[in-house]
């Protein structure tokens, strides 16, 4: 068969130009997103889009602050994205809390839960800083540094230990049923009585 | 009785008239010239007093900790701070940047004026623990870091590495401009550190003193605060 | 037989560049209207390079991976029936409505592939899909019929021959008004506003396409890239008049004129699909089949009508 | 062109007045020019609301629940506006803390029952005759069963050092954490 | 024969789930992680392409603002409670600012007035075309969204000149602001721009206001009426769709508003349509506002109240009381509730966003019968902001 590792720089090459981002703000930052992804800033110039499905997405942004309930979604979404896979974080709330270092509902160290890639400054970081950090993940992608899809791989049982830490044993199947009673007009019946 | 007036926009000049054609008038801009910032190639600079990185006059700096109790964030720890194996006569601030929310209230407050901002704003590293140091810095003399700006003009954090010797507790800065700038760091608080610095023994002080803390947290007053800070 | 395989192989190779070309230009001329610079050409093959170099990939199923190379397989026989000019491998056998059944059903094969994930978006966007294939069925059927009423024939092949007798169809009234219908229908089978329902993105992600990931979306994307090459070329062929050079002595020199006029008119197709994409909002499904079984289907009727006459 | 509307807005007195004839269990004050302040025991806001929304009091803004540990109650501001008189008025009424119940609102304005969910949660004020207090809201179900709560009494720091284990990268010793 | 009905409850009474008797239904998760919601999650009981019933789950940004306002001193509040509207930063400032000031007793200057004036109205055009932003790439025509995010690129270089913040200004303080205005050009360049965009307007009145299509999309859906929309504490451009002429700025005048001209639209049908082009018009309005700002020019004077107490920020005292203040911005009646207790934090900050009303009951309601296709439209012509709902 044909030997696929010759292939890989043309490889390397197109996942750099060619990012699609999960189009899912996850915090204040989001409010940036918009400029970036249009006229003003436009990064699809770099072929950087949003995309709505996490199965084609490449690029994960975490967008600022995360709290516990999004980060369940972002767990799930990360996990739902086709491997190689990248995470740039914005701003100060991912690295160290931010602001928010003392409120219950932000998370501290986002490294604990998810592998990041990138980090940025900024609260919250100018588009042109959004922009550098592509143009830095880009540059990891090339020299193969970019590998925080092999670390969660590798280190899936520390990462899963923290995040069932965080949100208690089998938190997965309970975030999918905790609004199935509500959905099911169990309590409608007694308004109507 | 109060009296007032005010207008009523009419319905016919809120509403609007659906067409067709009008839509196609919008392809005029297929010919125009894009309104995009073409970065990197271009560049946009941030205005004027643009709320960006720090700068520390180290010599005006009193260390009142005024910037540390005004911080939102509690991003500022005043750190004790030995140069050249001179200790500082005054704790300085130094700042976390994985908590800053560049609100520069400190920059208001500061009595000396020795806290001041420059339009600086990006900080761009890969994430693990050696690079993340770049986030928790001693802010370093405003005159340098206009210099490294003025020669690069890129908005760029002025300092390339921070080497953090855990056991020595000895900081190198490596400017961008191949400079070196090293400091050690002798205890963090408003009081000067104990000279025979034993962490263990810091550690179980600590842990005895935490239900004091959550006593005091009930009450919050300032000047408490200070006190109990080591 | 080899000289039949090196021409199908050429129309293969060359539709799927330059359908990515296609895809590219949309890509751009969207993003001037945009004001803004928009991506390189190229993008769409980055694009599908990357898809199809993910390292992990997820399926459903012997459905799931048939549907996606049922709907790549459809898309390059259809290649196969259309003249490209002075090149056609199956041309000959090019009848309208196999034409137009071959267009289609690669839609079918993105379906079967959907239903399969057992995503609700998906299953929502099939239905889409399903009902949008249904209210283009009549003004296409009626503008098919108005074709082959005007030309006397079935054969694409013939109409293209006709047409460089008696001029484009679409200086004849009855075909013009065909055209308008067909060219209502194009947008849907390009998937661009306002009839974009069944992707959708800010309403159900993407639709049929939401759990497509690595391969199985990068072979969409080449099948997607064929069938914007397909449609077109279709559409210029019937409508525009093909283009049959027979003026240079050399067969090579026709076969390049020929392309290359063809190239211009698949291009001012894709344009006027473009501008449309771009300054109208999509419609929902209901408002889209009511649209459809009224305006697109009376002109289209209108033009039978006359045609016949 | 533009049509003028005229608007006459009654003073604060009057609107009192007139209030306070309805509900004479209420005490009434004007703070400043639109905006107004009563005070209502906490087993008639029911009634004291309802003879609200009759005198033009047609919104209810929000319902603020503040916690005073010092006097063991819990106050309760219903924030509402009246469009006609162009007038902001708090109803304030009080419940114990330990026991804090109240009966709710929704039939009177039905969007309490959303604010009546909110001060639920963070207050653990119970609103009776609201069926979505039960219901999810903006906690998480590990929060609520730990306690979270916006009372005076919960120690913040406490449970955030308890959640997520260090709270500073940098220095995992640093001290001065007071808030 | 029986009835179906009288088959389900006879199950029902024995025990026995027959659900398949009943209509069958499938759930639809709609977001966080989907491009219409954006961190609000809509959880669908659909039946066909039709919603049955609707539940709104919010939380997804809940920081416990109002908790850990109290942790920090009277100023740096505004760092915080600033991130609970991100498209129109200085509503919550200026409410929590004017309800301290009416603590405190302050009487704002002028020239500080003039500024919270105008940068509360450059704030509603950046946050109005953030809308139109929304609108549009929800109905599916992305050119007008993206002139709107670009031509809003020029409201935040403004901003940024004058606050020395791009998103988050931390510009109106308790006592006034926190910087003068940077001279005559920032003047001039808002003159320039309040020029351009209105220029511009016309183009979004071609592509998106008049669209025949866009008008189909929009009209009928989400038909709110008068009585409903008043119980339900549906505030701002929704409630003035439905033919009350409510505007916070007329019903209870802040700042230089009573000096200021401008006509309030109102509308009757209550549906996505009539709040769209209220939207619009208001857009417009707010650009003739900042005209007459900029030709009444900003008084001279201080730009902060002159009071020792300022000097000392982090041990600066507010005497008990309590106060509510509340503003108009583009989603509704944003509204501020403070408590002091006379030390040098704050006892207790309600903030009420509008949208704790439109994005949880409203929206729940508004969803029944409606195809999924409208969902997006609904939300986003209710302009919801789900920072608010969680703060």
């Amino acid at each position: 068969m044909v030997d696929w590792r010759l292939f890989d720089p043309l490889f390397e090459y197109a996942r750099k130009r060619s990012m699609w981002i999960v189009s899912f703000c996850t915090g204040c930052g989001g409010i940036e997103m918009p400029p970036l992804a249009t006229s003003r800033y436009d990064f699809e110039r770099f072929g950087v889009m949003p995309n709505p499905s996490p199965r084609m997405a490449d690029l994960f942004l975490i967008t600022g602050y995360v709290t516990p309930k999004t980060l369940k979604r972002i767990i799930i979404t990360y996990e739902m994205q086709p491997d190689p896979k990248y995470v740039l974080a914005h701003g100060s709330c991912p690295l160290n809390g931010g602001i928010y270092w003392d409120g219950y509902n932000a998370i501290k160290h986002l490294d604990k839960y998810i592998p990041v890639d990138v980090a940025i400054a900024g609260c919250m970081p100018r588009p042109e800083a959004v922009m550098d950090g592509i143009q830095k993940m880009m540059e990891l992608i090339e020299t193969g540094e970019a590998d925080g899809w092999k670390r969660y791989k590798e280190n899936y049982e520390w990462y899963r230990k923290n995040q069932d830490e965080l949100f208690g044993e089998g938190w997965r199947e309970k975030t999918a049923r905790r609004w199935i009673p509500w959905l099911m007009d169990k309590k409608k019946e007694v308004k109507e009585e | 009785m109060e009296e007032i007036t005010f207008k009523v926009a009419p319905e016919s000049k809120v509403k609007k008239k659906p067409s067709f054609l009008k839509p196609w008038l919008s392809l005029k801009y297929l010919f125009k010239k894009p309104v995009t910032i073409k970065i990197p190639y271009e560049s946009i600079e941030p205005a004027e007093g643009y709320r960006g990185f720090h700068t520390l006059d180290w010599n005006k700096c009193v260390g009142c900790n005024f910037c540390g109790q005004i911080c939102p964030a509690r991003a500022i720890e005043m750190t004790w701070i030995e140069v050249d194996g001179k200790m500082e006569k005054r704790p300085h601030p130094k700042i976390d940047y994985g908590r800053c929310t560049f609100c520069q209230f400190c920059v208001e407050v500061c009595p000396p004026g020795a806290l001041g901002f420059v339009e600086s704003y990006m900080l761009t590293t890969e994430w693990n623990e050696e690079e993340l140091q770049l986030f928790d810095w001693v802010p370093i003399h405003p005159d340098k870091f206009k210099e490294i700006q003025e020669t690069y003009r890129d908005w760029r954090f002025p300092v390339e590495k921070i080497k953090f010797d855990k056991e020595t507790k000895e900081v190198t800065y490596y400017l961008r401009n191949g400079e070196e700038f090293k400091f050690k760091i002798l205890g963090y608080g408003i009081r000067p550190p104990k000279p025979p610095a034993k962490p263990t023994v810091k550690a179980e002080e600590k842990a005895q003193a935490k239900p004091e803390e959550k006593t005091q947290t009930k009450k919050p007053e300032l000047d408490a605060e200070s006190e109990k800070a080591d | 037989m080899m000289e039949t395989a090196l021409k199908a192989l050429f129309i293969l190779l060359y539709a799927t560049f330059v359908g990515f070309m296609f895809m590219g230009i949309i890509r751009i001329v969207t993003a001037r209207i945009h004001r803004r610079v928009g991506p390189p050409i190229y993008q769409p093959i980055l694009d599908t390079i990357k898809l199809l170099s993910k390292k992990s990939n997820i399926t459903h199923g012997v459905i799931y991976d048939f549907g996606v190379l049922y709907a790549l397989g459809a898309t390059i026989l259809a290649i196969m029936f259309i003249p490209l000019g002075n090149i056609g491998v199956l041309r000959a056998y090019g009848d309208l409505i196999l034409i137009t059944f071959l267009l289609e059903i690669p839609m079918l094969g993105i379906m079967f592939a959907a239903m399969s994930s057992g995503n609700p978006y998906a299953g929502i966007g099939a239905q889409r899909a399903l009902l949008t294939m249904l209210a283009i069925q009549v003004p296409l059927g009626f503008a098919i019929v108005a074709l082959a009423e005007f030309y006397g024939t079935f054969s694409t092949y013939e109409i293209v021959m006709a047409q460089q007798v008696s001029g484009w169809s679409i200086a004849h009234l009855p075909l013009l008004l065909a055209a308008i219908a067909y060219d209502l229908v194009l947008q849907a089978m390009f998937g661009k506003e306002p009839f974009d329902i069944m992707i959708a993105p800010g309403e159900i992600s993407l639709g049929p396409m939401v759990e497509f990931g690595g391969k199985h979306m990068g072979i969409l994307q080449i099948q997607h890239a064929i069938a914007l090459f397909a449609e077109t070329l279709f559409f210029s062929n019937i409508f525009l008049g093909g283009a049959v050079v027979t003026t240079f002595a050399s067969p090579v020199l026709n076969t390049i004129a020929s392309l290359a006029i063809l190239l211009v008119k698949q291009i001012a197709v894709l344009l006027v699909a473009t501008f449309m994409g771009a300054i109208f909002p999509r419609f929902t499904i209901d408002q889209a089949a009511k649209f459809y079984w009224k305006w697109p289907t009376i002109i289209a009727a209108l033009g039978a009508i006359l045609a016949s006459l | 062109m533009a049509e003028e509307v005229k608007a006459t807005w009654p003073k604060g007195e009057e609107i009192v007045s007139a209030l306070l004839e309805k509900a004479p269990y209420a005490e009434g004050s004007v703070r400043r020019e639109r905006r107004l302040e009563f005070k209502v025991p906490a087993d008639r806001i029911v009634d004291f609301l309802r003879t609200a929304k009759a005198s033009g009091f047609e919104l209810l803004l929000q319902i603020t629940a503040v916690d005073w540990p010092n006097e063991g109650e819990i106050e309760l501001v219903y924030q509402l506006f009246s469009i006609s008189h162009g007038t902001h008025a708090m109803a304030k009424t009080r419940v114990p803390r330990d026991d804090a119940r109240i009966s709710s609102v929704m039939d009177i304005y039905p969007v309490a029952e959303t604010y009546e969910r909110d001060a639920h949660e963070f207050y653990k004020v119970v609103f009776e005759g609201n069926p979505k207090l039960e219901m999810p809201w903006i906690l998480e179900d590990e929060d609520r069963e730990a306690g979270v709560s916006h009372r005076k009494d919960f120690d913040m720091l406490g449970y955030v050092k308890k959640k997520y284990k260090i709270l500073d990268r940098f220095d995992e010793d640093k001290e001065n954490y007071v808030i | 024969m029986v009835s179906q009905q009288e088959l389900i409850r006879e199950a029902r009474e024995n025990g026995m789930e027959l659900l398949p008797l009943e209509k069958d239904t499938y759930e639809l998760f709609f977001g966080p992680q989907h491009m219409a919601t954006e961190n609000y999650s809509l959880i669908l009981k659909m039946d066909g392409h039709r919603v049955v019933k609707a539940i709104a789950n919010v939380g997804f940004l809940h920081r416990g603002f109002e908790k850990l306002a109290e942790y920090r001193p009277w100023h740096t509040n505004i760092a915080l409670l600033l991130r609970i509207c991100v498209p129109e930063p200085d509503v919550p400032e200026a409410i929590y600012s004017m309800a301290v000031d009416e603590i405190m007793g302050w009487e704002v200057p002028d020239r500080a007035q003039w500024i919270r004036t105008t940068v509360l109205e450059m704030a509603r055009v950046s946050a109005y075309l953030f809308w139109i932003m929304g609108l549009s790439f929800k109905l599916g025509v992305y050119t007008a969204g993206q002139w709107a995010a670009a031509y809003r690129e020029r409201l935040m270089a403004l901003f940024e000149q004058l606050t020395g913040g791009r998103v988050y200004h931390i510009y109106t303080i308790p006592g006034g602001v926190r910087r003068d205005i940077p001279g005559d050009r920032w003047l001039r360049e808002l003159k320039d721009t309040v020029e351009y965009i209105k220029a511009k307007l016309k183009d979004f009145d071609n592509l998106l206001f008049e669209n025949y299509i866009a008008h189909r999309r929009l009209e009928g859906i989400g038909v709110m009426d008068k009585k409903f929309a008043l119980a339900e504490g549906v505030t701002g451009p929704n409630l003035r769709a439905t033919g009350v002429a409510y505007d916070v700025r007329r019903a209870d005048p802040y700042l230089l508003y009573p000096e200021l001209d401008f006509e309030v639209p109102v509308l009757k049908e209550g549906d996505a349509l009539a709040r769209a082009m209220i939207r619009r018009f208001e857009l417009e309005q707010d650009l003739y506002i900042l005209e007459q700002l900029l030709e009444m020019g900003p008084p001279s004077g201080p730009y902060k109240v002159q009071d020792p107490r300022l000097k000392n920020l982090p041990r600066l005292k507010v005497p008990a009381g309590d106060a509510f203040a509340h503003v108009e911005a583009t989603k509704g009646d944003f509204g501020a509730y403070v408590v002091s207790d006379g030390k040098n934090k704050p006892y207790r900050v309600q903030i009420r966003g509008p949208s704790i009303s439109h994005g949880v009951r409203v929206i729940e309601q508004l969803l029944v019968g409606a195809r999924l296709a409208d969902v997006p439209v609904i939300l986003m012509s209710l302009d919801n902001c789900p920072p608010d709902i969680d703060r």
